[in-house]
């Protein structure tokens, strides 16, 4: 189910739908300060409809501000600037018009840190499903124990799901964050470093949703686990500190990336973190 | 279980000091409430403690010291209040945080701190010289329960929204931005997400405005009308426990001068009774996780 | 000399024994006279435990009050006020009587317009209460009232907004009042007008004794001070409050 | 686009409304109550009104002792009240256990001193301070009951505002093997700091906006005070007296009023911004 | 430096200075319950003097719960309870009335959550060095370059010192906890998942720092990075959910672990894992 409303209403300027050849989201130049220091310099990128494509590099280099600027989260930092192009489906991101509700609902994001609703579990999910309009009481059910299901906590909680989300353990908090993500079936997917709390068993789970769900949504990973990137993603862009600011060095399908770096920097980066 | 001792001495000394403090807030009320209740005396042993409560009207010189009318009003204009301050004072906790512009919120902050701080009298003043005449020209006299609720949200409003404020504000931001990345809309943010969060905090701002109000004197002596009687529309006169003894005290003696402890004492009751109920209705909301 | 006097009491005399007192420390250098307010019933109570040096009372002493000293500073006298909008004038003792009663509850019933009259009475215990009732004839319990105030102001500001009240407050406020432009007039309470004029002469009855009270027969710069404000030096502040000096 | 979207459109629009309506007719009505104080009160304002005493019961002359006596009759409430009420709350959140009765009841006690009638406080305090103790009608008897007075304010606020302290700061501290009261006066005070100060600040407004409670223990006495134990009388008290009992006083007890509600702007923009600069000296949000 | 008073205090019922061969953590059937739901059961652990512990296993077994019980943690924690036989250096670790103070002095702790204090990121390391009592500034100076060093930060962080902590991305506020973990030199250092949010070049550095503190420090550190837990750690235990309640199942060197495990949870978990 694609919003259908949501997307009409973001397309308000009408442009010409973009066919398979242009790319789902296009940036060009996209540039992001925090009040006058400049964090993020000049990163361009496309990223196909139905693809995975995962973001790393080393910590503070602004991957998180990128994602960011992708469903406008960064509309919620006080004094943050996002300059450049960037667009998603051809609308403007970045215009000030946008109606970011619809955006975010299409553009699904998952933190860094998991951040639950300190509410029961269950009303941590009845809450957006409410919210995008499921009014019945057995669909809402329904839809919790799938999401549940997917990210492999439903046999763990679903015994407790009118207990307090924040006595979750650090994994659970993070994966019923996943969940929650996924209720609305998002066109787009942006995840911060899904996996970054979660051992071996669950992250699998995750990856394998991961594959799954690429058939009917466009998935940006932020990780540094280099093996998964591999694993998961079809292209890979690697972020990286110039003169204190970050920008793309390089970026290319996983083959080329992993096996035939252009770069140096590259090379480097994922030589000496896969050794 | 935590360990309230310690054997550090300066923590030692710094956790007794903390009970001192507690000690000595506490006995402030038992202070209040020991002082009323002596000079309360005379009158509960002259009339008997039943004769405030079933007594035909309130005559202290003649010997009839009904509260009852005076309870029921004093509930009355409280409640009334507070249905209309609470809910626009978290409205307004939430439109400082969600809707208005930074500039535009400090300033209705600021605007709000300073309606907290205006002498009851003058709120009074203004009541009777605009408020009581507009209702009057409508439906006489005027001075009633309702231009006693009108003024009263008003005064403790304040009250509401900076607490409600206060705790809003101090909610870790990963919860707006959670809701909004989930494409929840702002209203639905606000009233869904961040004001449960914060329902421990707005329950302590409603239970220090229903204290505000169960307390409140003269601005409710000048707009209430202060009639002894049981009002049958909003449009009728009460008189509130708090504004009998202000009414009266200053021409009271002897067992009159006792009866109205007793008004102090029922109101110290009441406010007992609020809070059984909020205690029931609300139970004491837990720490945020972060 | 320094000597110290503390006057507690009603705070209808505080304002003027507040000015009295400035007065009379500038005439004596060292003396001090801390004015407190708290009512009469204060006044008389901490005169007798000796808290105070001095009590302001604005009543008639109570029967039981015979053990203290009293001395009449000023008069204040009571009258009627209805809204300058409402056009009955004048009114009798029993129309005012049937007003304070229920018995007449319109102004149609004697002569002014079909509207409902408000009527505005004093808490129970205050000395104008006791002046008005007994200037009637009726026992607090005979009263139906709609409005139940405390101070002369709040009666005033009342009767001004709402033009079919009547109340009674002292005449002094309401000639000011009824100077000052407020939409209030003065009705007499009997059949002397009621004027600060009249209450001076000592015509007009409805009238209450502001008093200063000591416990025992004062002496000292407490019966200096008792003394000054008995003395025509301070009538210009007794006019100043709308208040008549007291004859001597 | 379909009904349901509609409605809820409908909804976010009537919801919006509202959210901005409830502080229209918020600052709608205090325009109204400030228009009628600044209309009559206004023209009353000089600079000799703020410097000189008062002559003929407030109609002349000015208001400076009121000024002197509101701000030490304020300062000594809050000196004493802020330090109870703080370490209260301290002791309710962070010492003792949140299961234990002492903590229900401290906190039930000031709940219902919050609801007392400050008549009553002023008859107590008169007892208890001016009486029993020997102060007499003096500034501190009116600074200790107004300490009483606005203690439950004080310490409901901050007894809130330290519990919306994160717990990852309160374990951060305690897991450095900072011991407790390092803790909470290095950590958790300052993360609560802001809620602290917007509780006195209602505080410090109820204080200068008191009169019953006044008037039975710092007093009536219109004199500059020269010590804590002289009598004086505070704006609020002031403006009561001359709106109630002195005949023709009204212009200037709007005149007080005002020059008091501009005292308590002024207040409450100074704690804001001492609120502000604390927060911009450590802080953020976690 | 030891924190020698500390360890003095902690001492109270004398009891033998630890020779080598007694390990300095010994737990003995420790259980931890939230209310009336248990998450561990009957924990057995050996824990040597210098050594790298590494703690692994699934999410929600029980791995934060554990480390919360070696610096009492867990006290802060409303219902939760502690049973079994808990020591370190031979001081009874589960006593009421163990000075909790000198404890956590001397076990420092690093949260799965990087939870900087809401202050600047001086002060947020300046706080510790002033409560351990170093008074003059240079010497506090000189350890938080020092710390930040330790952790990479000091070059992205140095010219703003004084701006919020907050305000960091989530793999520096990570090292900003590290770091703040660090400046009490702790005789033993617990470990939440510390490389969770890092890219693998600061992951990287911290492992070096592993590596160097090992010396005069003891560490124990969950992690659900296995390539992670054999390049650091010398002995491993795996924590495993039994019946909803979790348990280690196998504890031993890493080689053990990993190359011949002898449970076939073991084997079929760092198979999975590695694979
Ligand atoms: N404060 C709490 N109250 C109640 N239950 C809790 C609390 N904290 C943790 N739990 C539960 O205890 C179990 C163990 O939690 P713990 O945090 O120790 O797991 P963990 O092994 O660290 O998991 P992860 O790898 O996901 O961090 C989980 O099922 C969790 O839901
Ligand atoms: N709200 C903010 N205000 C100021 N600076 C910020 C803010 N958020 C992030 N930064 C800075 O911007 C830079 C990029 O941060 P970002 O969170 O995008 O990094 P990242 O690539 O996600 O790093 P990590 O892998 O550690 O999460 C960092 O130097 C960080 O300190
Ligand atoms: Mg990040
Ligand atoms: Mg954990």
């Amino acid at each position: 189910m694609t919003n259908l409303h949501a997307v009409a209403e973001l397309h308000r300027p009408p442009v010409d739908e973009p066919g398979p050849a242009v790319p789902l989201i296009r940036a060009r130049g996209v540039s992001v300060s925090y009040g006058a220091r400049r964090v993020l310099g000049d990163v361009s990128l496309d990223i196909a409809r139905g693809s995975v494509t995962a973001l790393i590099g080393p910590s503070g280099c602004g991957k998180t501000s990128f994602l960011g600027c992708l469903n406008r989260m960064v509309d919620l930092i006080p004094r943050c600037r996002v300059t450049g192009e960037l667009r998603l489906a051809g609308a403007d991101l970045l215009d000030p018009t946008l109606d970011v509700v619809a955006l975010r609902r299409r553009v699904g994001l998952i933190f860094q840190r998991p951040n639950p609703f300190p509410f029961s579990i269950r009303h941590n999910l009845d809450l957006p499903l409410r919210e995008a309009g499921v009014r019945r009481k057995e669909p809402r059910a329904a839809a919790i124990e799938r999401c549940l299901r997917a990210v492999g906590l439903w046999d763990e909680v679903h015994d407790r799901l009118d207990h307090a989300a924040g006595a979750l353990s650090g994994g659970q908090q993070q994966r019923l964050c996943i969940a929650r993500a996924l209720l609305l079936d998002p066109e787009v997917l942006l995840m911060d470093e899904p996996c970054s709390a979660l051992d071996p068993i669950s992250g699998a789970t995750v990856e394998a949703l991961i594959g799954s769900l690429k058939e009917r949504c466009t998935i940006v990973i932020v990780t540094h686990n280099l093996a998964q990137a591999r694993r998961v993603a079809d292209r890979c862009a690697l972020f990286w500190l110039r003169d204190g600011i970050g920008t793309i060095v390089e970026q290319g399908t996983v083959g080329q990336i992993f096996h035939a770096p252009k770069s140096e920097i590259t090379a480097a980066y994922v030589r000496g973190a896969v050794a | 279980m935590t360990s309230i001792s310690s054997r550090r001495p300066a923590e030692r000394l710094f956790v007794t000091g903390l009970g001192l403090c507690g000690a000595a807030a506490s006995l402030t009320i038992v202070a209040v409430i020991g002082v009323t209740t002596v000079e309360a005396t005379p009158a509960l042993s002259v009339a008997g403690p039943q004769a405030f409560l079933t007594d035909d009207g309130w005559f202290p010189l003649s010997g009839r010291f009904g509260l009852m009318p005076m309870i029921l009003g004093t509930v009355l204009v409280s409640l009334g209040g507070l249905a209309l301050a609470g809910p626009m004072g978290i409205v307004s906790a939430v439109f400082c945080n969600h809707y208005a512009p930074a500039a535009v919120a400090t300033a209705y902050r600021l605007l709000l701190k300073a309606l907290a701080g205006i002498p009851s009298v003058v709120y009074g003043l203004w009541g009777l010289v605009t408020l009581v005449p507009l209702i009057a020209a409508w439906a006489p006299p005027g001075a009633s329960l309702l231009a006693g609720i009108l003024v009263l949200a008003l005064m403790i409003l304040p009250t509401v929204a900076v607490v409600a404020d206060s705790a809003i504000q101090q909610l870790p931001p990963a919860l707006h931005r959670g809701g909004a990345a989930l494409g929840m809309r702002r209203h639905t943010i606000a009233f869904r997400v961040v004001v449960p969060a914060a329902r421990s905090g707005l329950a302590t701002a409603l239970v220090l405005a229903l204290g505000r109000a169960l307390g409140e004197t003269m601005a409710l002596l000048m707009v209430t009308g202060n009639l002894v009687q049981y009002p049958s529309s909003l449009f009728d006169p009460v008189r509130t426990l708090a504004a009998n003894i202000a009414l009266e005290m200053a021409y009271a003696q002897d067992i009159h001068r006792s009866a109205l402890f007793v008004s102090g004492l029922v109101l110290a009751l009441l406010v007992a009774a609020a809070l059984v109920v909020a205690e029931v209705l609300a139970p004491d909301g837990t720490r945020h996780v972060d | 000399e320094t000597a110290k006097l503390t006057v507690t009491g009603a705070s209808t005399l505080a304002p003027l024994v507040s000015e009295i007192a400035h007065r009379f420390e500038n005439a004596n250098p060292g003396v001090r006279i801390d004015v407190q307010t708290g009512g009469s019933s204060r006044g008389v109570a901490d005169v007798r435990r000796g808290i105070a040096d001095i009590g302001m009372v604005s009543r008639v002493l109570k029967p039981d009050e015979d053990d203290l000293t009293v001395n009449i500073v000023a008069r204040d006298g009571v009258g009627m006020i209805v809204n300058t909008a409402n056009p009955v004038d004048p009114l009798s003792r029993d129309q005012v009587i049937g007003i304070y009663t229920g018995r007449i509850t319109n102004w149609s019933q004697i002569g002014g317009p079909d509207r409902p009259i408000t009527v505005v009475n004093k808490a129970e215990g205050r000395s104008t209460l006791d002046i008005f009732l007994e200037h009637v004839q009726l026992k607090p319990t005979d009263v139906k009232a709609h409005i139940v105030i405390g101070d002369n102001e709040q009666g005033v500001k009342v009767v001004a907004g709402n033009p079919w009240a009547i109340g009674y407050v002292s005449i002094g406020t309401a000639e000011y009042h009824a100077q000052a432009g407020t939409p209030v007039r003065l009705m007499a309470l009997g059949p002397v007008v009621a004027t600060t004029g009249n209450v001076a002469n000592g015509t007009y009855g409805a009238a209450r004794p502001l008093n200063l009270v000591t416990a025992k027969p004062p002496e000292g710069v407490a019966a200096r001070f008792i003394a000054y404000s008995q003395s025509p030096a301070v009538h210009d502040l007794i006019h100043d409050q709308y208040f008549v000096p007291a004859p001597r | 686009m379909s009904i349901d979207a509609l409605r809820r459109r409908r909804t976010a629009r009537v919801v919006d409304a509202a959210v901005w309506g409830v502080p229209a007719i918020t600052v709608a009505a205090l325009a109204w109550l400030l228009a009628d104080v600044v209309w009559h009160g206004a023209g009353q304002i000089d600079l000799a009104f703020l410097t000189t005493a008062p002559r003929s019961a407030g109609r002349a002359g000015g208001i400076a002792p009121m000024l002197v006596s509101t701000a030490i009759v304020v300062a000594i409430a809050v000196a004493v009240a802020l330090p109870l009420a703080v370490g209260t709350a301290v002791l309710l959140v962070e010492v003792l256990p949140p299961s234990a009765s002492a903590g229900r009841w401290i906190r039930r006690s000031l709940d219902i001193l919050a609801g007392m009638p400050s008549i009553v406080f002023g008859l107590f305090g008169n007892l208890v301070f001016c009486t029993m103790l020997g102060m007499g009608f003096s500034l501190l008897s009116g600074g200790l009951t107004l300490a009483c007075m606005v203690l439950p304010i004080l310490m409901r606020a901050a007894e809130e505002s330290l519990r919306g302290v994160p717990d990852g700061c309160r374990r951060g501290a305690l897991a450095l093997g900072m011991p407790r009261h390092r803790a909470i006066t290095a950590v958790i005070l300052p993360c609560g700091m802001p809620g602290i100060i917007d509780g006195l600040t209602l505080g410090v407004g109820r204080a200068m906006a008191e009169t019953a409670a006044l008037v039975f223990t710092s007093g009536y006495v219109d004199r500059m005070p020269s010590a804590l134990t002289d009598s004086g009388r505070t704006l609020a008290v002031h403006v009561f007296d001359l709106s109630m009992n002195v005949t023709g006083g009204d212009r200037w007890a709007y005149a007080t009023a005002l020059v008091l509600i501009g005292l308590l702007l002024v207040t409450a923009g100074l704690l804001s911004l001492a609120s502000r600069f604390l927060q911009r000296k450590g802080a953020h949000k976690p």
